[in-house]
């Protein structure tokens, strides 16, 4: 176990000593002795693991938080180095970042933007956090985002799907790894044309916040180009918990596919009531009805349980993958803690590297050097395949997996199969691609 | 016309939900004066007695195979315990009710909790100010949360209803619409009778009951009840176990519905006061009146053709309803005079 | 013309004719008595003159104005004050505030927005207050918790709180209801003092003969919601329509 | 002292120490040490403290004095902030118009909630608060994101106008709030042996504005107004039966709490630009009656300590993590280290919900008085039997204090 002493100020100690008891004034802006903000002097570097550990997605966040803690053990050359080993840049020695031993503080989002800023300032403020990564919603990696922009942090963001993190929202010192609404909507759409054929119908529940609306814009216009036609699209409140009079009149409707633009627990009970009203047993216009869930999550997938069987959606990443990557990444989680990782930790796991990485590349911790470092950087074995950050919004791009709930699961754990990996060029788009305009990245602050 | 056929079904459905644990709560704050923020959590637990039971039923115990997992770990191959205990055939029809058996379960569990949290606890509180009940209990029900929580995580657990009750009846055949038009679930049809029947025993039992006489009495006059030498504390002990009973049912019956989690019973606290104080404080017709009237708006509210014209009002409809409610008529729709009104 | 003119006042709950034609004037600076057996309707008439009734049909005037449709808070301003059957003090304060709330009322109106302004600088609404604790009696008890008072001295300081205000009109609604002997006639007492040594008009609902003969100049007896007679004291003791219908009953 | 009796002066010169000398007090611990974890010395959550303090003692004026139980009072809060933020993305970063504006929009707010709610008493206004509230939550997350900015929060951006001010500053980034100049954020540090100590500009904006409204409630409390408030608690019918109208008075004390907690939100938007919906949500109106009970109700300190304490435990507790817990326990026997862990882990991190909930029952069955009559009790252990009977009656005449 590391022993975390949460050392902030190693620059202190020497003013301390040769003050003995009396007050030195050192600065009177935030930390602008050192070059930028909570510059680790010391022979340890402090990173912020902000995840929602208490709320709705509080098991979403335990399982970052194990992530988390494994890539440290992993940094600091513990373990058996997991995807350290796989990854193709070979900076990360197992010797910390820099040579500094990598310790961490941790702190609860609640999924509240409020309290996960309040929670990033104490990790900056008074931890000496050099980096804040984590969070399981779009509203949270906005807001924490924008706090890391102003403080001089760098931002790895954690599971955040919306397009508008590294769209309208976002900020030079933040880094999406995790793929968005747009990726969905185009990795989702030809398979759907696939399976369900190009002359369908569909009806659209939307959670109505902006994660929904963003990701609905994208599936709609994704799957409208291949010639499906949007029937309606409904906007359900975000503390629903009893769907059924928005389901109910969507056969009524003449659609004949049902897209749930939900997360979390509003996907789990707005499947399971689709389900319900026995919505997969109809046949409207001649076809079989069917559901779609375009952001599938596994953790929360369990929660629908049956109801789940052969409905497809889009996902980051899933354990069941084959390249060696995600197999060295399972194979320590799981000889860790015995189950295998979620998407979210895989997320979180592979941005603790991806900053760890840049930092060595950078020779700094400095967040403009470490930006510069990720910036247009071009990686490969952590899981997706080759995977670019792309220098003019700071999202990543990479394949995308197409996944269906899996009919004879052989375990809690075996709940979605891979059906198809949809390759990078197929997802990507253009910096000022509409869905994603009106941002401005600005430019790196380092503090101080 | 359809559609509108359609909500009300809906509407019925959401209203037992809402009726359930209103009347519990009623029953506890018309005869106890007691502000209890610990009943979602009452709710919840009910539906967790239905999570404990199926998954105890599906407890996994070694047949002493072993395989491999993908993730490279050997485990044990498991099955489901009471297929062990009973073959696959019984067992298995055992598991698929689980739901149902739940409530012979839960009922004696939920009473039990419910005296002992009047005696342990709410006793002591009959005379402080509500400001400290409303402390005491919304702590209690953060313990009761997290204890849940430590058990089974905080994601959502699937409890599914018997097969017999999947998918959904055809109104819309039956009664000369096209088909499909009018579906309804047949687990959804089962809540409402069994929330029916539930509303009714709960008011026979008051009705008919020298107990419920009694007790009726002491929400009309709690003094002159006192003053007759009846020993009013051991009731007011039973009516806290009757109301921990009701909301504990009303929650393992609609564990099918949505997959229990931990904090259900918040979702759900909020939204029961307001159905509390709608229907009038101190009393049970106005609770159930209320809990289906809302129930039944907030449906015709979630119409596309309302949400059209109004964008946003389903996301406020009860509140809106409560406020008029509570404007026109100053007790809500059928309280009494003086019950919690300082 | 009385301070007090009722006129043809009904008063109707649901079925229940509560009160028939009422007519009734209280003259100034004498203390009227209304009785009558319990059901008659005294209450209901005392919360017609109050703001808290308002009658179906008549008219209910004070000093020339009407009082129908003001509320309470409007007809005290007009110079009623009324006592309750139980005493309504503001039992969360001490006895001197419970005192200076009704000056405070006289003086500043039905709203005064006093938010900061120091309580050290109303010299004149302290002084009046103690004046009148003093004259109740209460000096002593002036920084007494007035929750923890015995039943009496709750009276007294109501009826006290009501005297500050310097009402034309003082409503007594059964004052002396629920108290032991000693009580009751320390309040008889209290009351004849405040008759004698002041410009008053009292109207007093009473169930206690005792105390209605000790204390009113003129009577009215009311019955089944419709004032039967209304004659001096010495006349209404003798009078077989009001033995019958209340005085008999009560024997 | 500026009209004040001589204990309350004392108990302002008391919290104006303590606030004004809190970088120090609440960073006991050195640095270096295991027990620094419990340190709040840090500017964010020194100012969540003073911040939450002045939300907590304006709510008490009104459900202290007057009784009224308001679950609707978050709004305030939020429409403070969302104001502020509007200010500071339309005019300029200096906080005063931000405050300023705060205060007033949440006051006209509250007029309007208020002037609605106050017909009815009790339960029923409760209710009617909750509902006022949770629709504008809702609305703010939904419907109104083109003023909100829903789910992610109304935050300041490279684009906006800032007529006063610029709208980036040179390097490109968003300008930071400001007092004429002095930058809010800006932290003075000071190292003293093995501690260090921070002083923030915004905390000491914060704490002397806290220091300003805790006057301010004192005067309040201990006007002719107060006093009414204290009668319309106290009983109702006698207020109108003795010529007060108690529906003023009550919306008077509604509205000055609801600009109460306007100023607390156009403060905490001061300290960070961002005004998130989950502010105006239920359970925020719930943390603050939460924090006045536990404080104790009525009390003028009361709903202060209240608020440190909840802020505490949500900020400090929910920090630590079992890596810390062994750290702590490192001088153990590895088997008793563990087992130790093992004991307090569910009472921390994701646990403190849960030592919260517990702490709320401890404290509301142990000291009915709230945390104020827990310092009662432990001041009148200190002074001994003999002054034993003085201080009951001292509490007992003054039920304010």
């Amino acid at each position: 176990m590391t022993k975390s002493n949460l050392t902030r100020r190693g620059v202190l100690k020497t003013g301390a000593v040769a003050g003995a008891g009396v007050a030195l004034p050192t600065i009177f802006t935030a930390s602008s002795a050192a070059a930028y903000t909570n510059e680790p002097t010391g022979s340890s570097v402090t990173l912020g693991f902000n995840v929602p550990q208490t709320g709705p997605y509080a098991d979403e966040g335990a399982d970052e938080l194990r992530a988390f803690e494994l890539a440290v053990e992993h940094l600091n050359g513990g373990g058996d180095g997991g995807m350290m080993n796989t990854f193709s840049s070979k900076a990360l020695k197992g010797n910390g970042i820099l040579g500094k031993k990598v310790e961490y503080v941790t702190g609860d989002t609640q999924t509240k933007s409020d309290a996960a800023r309040a929670s990033a300032k104490s990790m900056i403020e008074k931890d000496g956090a050099v980096m804040i990564s984590g969070g399981s919603s779009s509203g949270v990696a906005i807001a924490v985002q924008g706090l890391c922009q102003e403080a001089g942090v760098i931002f790895m963001a954690g599971l955040t799907h919306s397009n508008d993190t590294t769209g309208k929202d976002k900020k030079a010192n933040g880094f999406r790894h995790f793929f968005n609404g747009y990726m969905s909507g185009a990795a989702l759409a030809p398979v759907l044309a696939n399976a369900y054929g190009t002359d369908r119908k569909a009806y659209h529940l939307t959670a109505d916040y902006t994660w929904g609306w963003t990701q609905q814009e994208s599936i709609a216009a994704a799957t409208e180009a291949l010639g499906w036609e949007t029937v309606n699209n409904v906007l359900t409140p975000l503390a629903a918990t009893d769907f059924s009079s928005y389901i109910a009149p969507v056969l009524n409707s003449g659609a004949d596919v049902l897209v749930l633009n939900h997360y979390g627990g509003n996907m789990v009970n707005s499947l399971t009531n689709a389900v319900q009203f026995g919505l997969r047993d109809k046949i409207v216009n001649g076809k079989q009805f069917e559901i779609v869930v375009p952001l599938y999550s596994r953790l929360m997938a369990r929660g629908a349980g049956e109801n789940v069987k052969g409905i497809l959606g889009s996902t980051n990443w899933h354990w069941s993958l084959q390249d060696e990557g995600s197999q060295a990444f399972v194979k320590s989680f799981g000889t860790k803690y015995g189950f295998p990782p979620s998407q979210a930790a895989h997320t979180c796991y592979v941005q603790t590297l991806l900053y760890a990485d840049a930092v060595e590349r950078a020779g700094t911790f400095n967040p403009c050097g470490v930006a510069e470092a990720l910036e247009g950087y071009e990686f490969d074995g952590l899981g997706n395949g080759p995977t670019l950050y792309r220098a003019e919004d700071h999202q990543c791009f990479k394949d995308v997996l197409v996944v269906r709930g899996k009919e004879n699961p052989t375990s809690e754990f075996d709940v979605l199969e891979v059906v198809e990996v949809t390759p990078r060029a197929q997802v990507e788009y253009a910096p000022d691609h509409p869905m994603f305009a009106g941002g401005n990245l600005g430019t790196c602050n380092p503090g101080a | 016309m359809d559609a509108i056929i359609l909500q009300i079904l809906n509407g019925l459905d959401k209203g037992s939900a809402y009726a359930l644990i209103a009347l519990g709560l009623t029953l506890i704050f018309g005869t106890l004066g007691v502000v209890n923020f610990a009943h979602g959590a009452l709710f919840m637990i009910g539906a967790f007695c239905a999570v404990t039971l199926t998954k105890f039923m599906t407890w996994e115990v070694a047949t002493g195979e072993v395989q491999k997992t993908a993730w490279g770990s050997e485990v044990p191959v498991t099955k489901p315990l009471f297929e062990s205990w009973f073959g696959p055939e019984v067992g298995g029809a055992l598991i698929d009710w689980s739901v149902p058996l739940a409530i012979l379960f839960s009922i004696p569990i939920m009473i039990i909790i419910g005296f002992v949290m009047e005696r342990g606890l709410i006793k002591h509180f009959y005379k402080r100010p509500h400001a400290d009940q409303i402390l005491v209990t919304f702590g209690l029900a953060i313990v009761l949360q997290e204890i849940i929580k430590a058990f089974y995580g905080a994601n959502p657990i699937p409890t599914p209803a018997p097969a017999a009750f999947k998918g959904s009846f055809d109104f819309g055949a039956m009664l000369g619409f096209d088909p499909n038009v009018i579906i309804y679930p047949y687990w959804r049809m089962v809540y409402f009778a069994f929330a029916a029947v539930v509303i009714g025993a709960v008011f026979a039992f008051l009705q008919f009951t020298t107990f419920g006489m009694v007790v009726r009495a002491g929400m009309a006059d709690r003094e002159t009840v006192g003053l007759l030498g009846i020993n009013i504390d051991k009731r007011f002990t039973i009516m806290f176990g009757l109301a921990a009973a009701v909301a504990g049912l009303a929650g393992v019956m609609y564990a099918p519905i949505n997959s229990p989690n931990y904090h259900m019973g918040m979702d759900f606290l909020v939204l029961s006061f307001v159905v509390v104080v709608v229907g009038g404080m101190g009393s049970l017709p106005g609770a159930v009146a209320a809990g289906f009237l809302l129930g039944i708006l907030e449906s015709f509210a979630s119409m596309n053709q309302i949400k059209s014209l109004l964008p946003g009002i389903d996301q406020i409809i009860i509140y809106l309803v409560a406020i008029i409610i509570l404007l026109t008529r100053p007790r809500g729709l059928m309280g009494k005079k003086g019950v919690m009104e300082d | 013309m009385g301070i007090l003119e009722v006129k043809n006042v009904n008063k109707r709950f649901g079925g229940l004719q509560a009160l028939g034609d009422v007519n009734l004037s209280v003259a100034e600076n004498t203390c009227h008595a209304i009785i009558g057996p319990n059901g008659a309707g005294k209450s209901t008439l005392l919360n017609c003159f109050v703001g808290k009734l308002i009658p179906d049909t008549g008219s209910v005037m004070f000093d020339g104005q009407s009082v129908l449709g003001r509320t309470p808070h409007e007809i005290n301003q007009m110079g009623i004050s009324r006592v309750f059957q139980t005493p309504e003090i503001f039992g969360d304060l001490s006895v001197l505030e419970n005192m200076m709330i009704p000056i405070f009322a006289k003086r500043d109106g039905a709203f005064r927005m006093h938010a900061i302004e120091n309580m050290h600088n109303e010299k004149e609404i302290v002084e009046a207050a103690e004046q009148m604790l003093e004259e109740m009696n209460m000096a002593d008890k002036r920084h007494m918790h007035s929750a923890s008072m015995s039943r009496g001295d709750k009276r007294r300081l109501e009826i006290g709180m009501c005297l500050s205000q310097q009402p034309r009109l003082l409503l007594l609604d059964e004052p002396t209801a629920g108290m032991a002997r000693a009580d009751t006639n320390n309040t008889i007492d209290l009351l004849k003092q405040i008759k004698d040594e002041r410009d008053i008009t009292i109207a007093i609902i009473e169930h206690d003969m005792h105390v209605v003969f000790s204390l009113a100049d003129r009577i009215t007896v009311l019955a089944q919601g419709t004032p039967l007679v209304e004659d001096d004291p010495e006349n209404i003791k003798g009078n077989p329509k009001v033995r019958e219908a209340y005085l008999g009953e009560a024997a | 002292m500026l009209g004040l009796n001589k204990k309350d002066t004392t108990l302002l010169i008391i919290v104006a120490a303590l606030t004004l000398l809190a970088p120090f007090i609440l960073n006991p611990f050195p640095t270096e040490s295991g027990l620094a974890q419990f340190n709040a010395g840090y500017p964010d959550l020194m100012q969540r403290f003073v911040i939450f303090g002045i939300f907590a003692i304006g709510f008490n004026i009104l459900f202290g004095l007057t009784g009224y139980l308001s679950f609707g009072h978050a709004a305030f809060l939020g429409v403070g902030s969302y104001s502020a933020v509007w200010m500071f993305k339309l005019l300029s970063m200096n906080v005063i118009p931000a405050i300023i504006l705060a205060v007033i929009i949440s006051g006209l707010f509250a007029v309007l909630i208020g002037y609605v709610s106050l017909r009815r008493s009790g339960i029923y206004f409760s209710i009617l608060t909750l509902a006022f509230a949770q629709m504008s939550f809702n609305l703010a997350y939904s419907v109104l994101t083109p003023i909100t900015n829903g789910e992610t929060g109304l935050q300041l951006t490279l684009e906006d106008p800032r007529v006063l001010g610029q709208s980036a500053t040179a390097d490109g980034s968003i300008p930071v709030t400001n007092l004429f100049g002095a930058e809010m954020r800006s932290t003075y540090e000071m190292a003293v042996g093995p501690w260090a100590f921070q002083f923030n500009m915004g905390y000491y904006l914060c704490a002397i504005i806290m220091l300003v409204s805790f006057y301010l409630a004192i005067r309040i409390f201990r006007s002719p107004f107060g006093m009414m408030l204290r009668a319309i608690k106290s009983n109702q019918t006698r207020m109108s039966y003795t010529g007060l109208n108690p529906r003023p008075y009550t919306l008077a004390a509604f509205v000055i709490s609801g600009m109460y907690a306007g100023l607390a939100g156009g403060l905490m938007a001061s300290m960070d630009p961002l005004a998130g919906a989950e502010r105006m949500q239920w359970t925020a109106s719930g943390e603050v009656v939460l924090m006045t009970i536990l404080g104790g109700a009525g009390t003028l300190i009361g709903p202060v300590l209240g608020a440190g304490f909840i802020k505490y435990f949500e900020n400090i507790f929910s920090k630590i993590n079992d890596n810390i817990l062994h750290g702590w326990f490192a001088f153990m026997p590895d088997g008793l280290e563990d087992f130790v862990v093992t004991i307090l882990h569910p009472f921390i991190g994701k646990g403190w919900h849960l030592t919260l909930g517990i702490l709320f029952m401890l404290v509301v069955i142990f000291l009915p008085g709230g945390l104020v009559e827990g310092g009662q009790r432990i001041a009148r252990l200190f002074r001994g039997k003999k002054s034993d009977d003085k201080s009951d009656e001292a509490t007992q005449s003054t039920p304010a204090e």
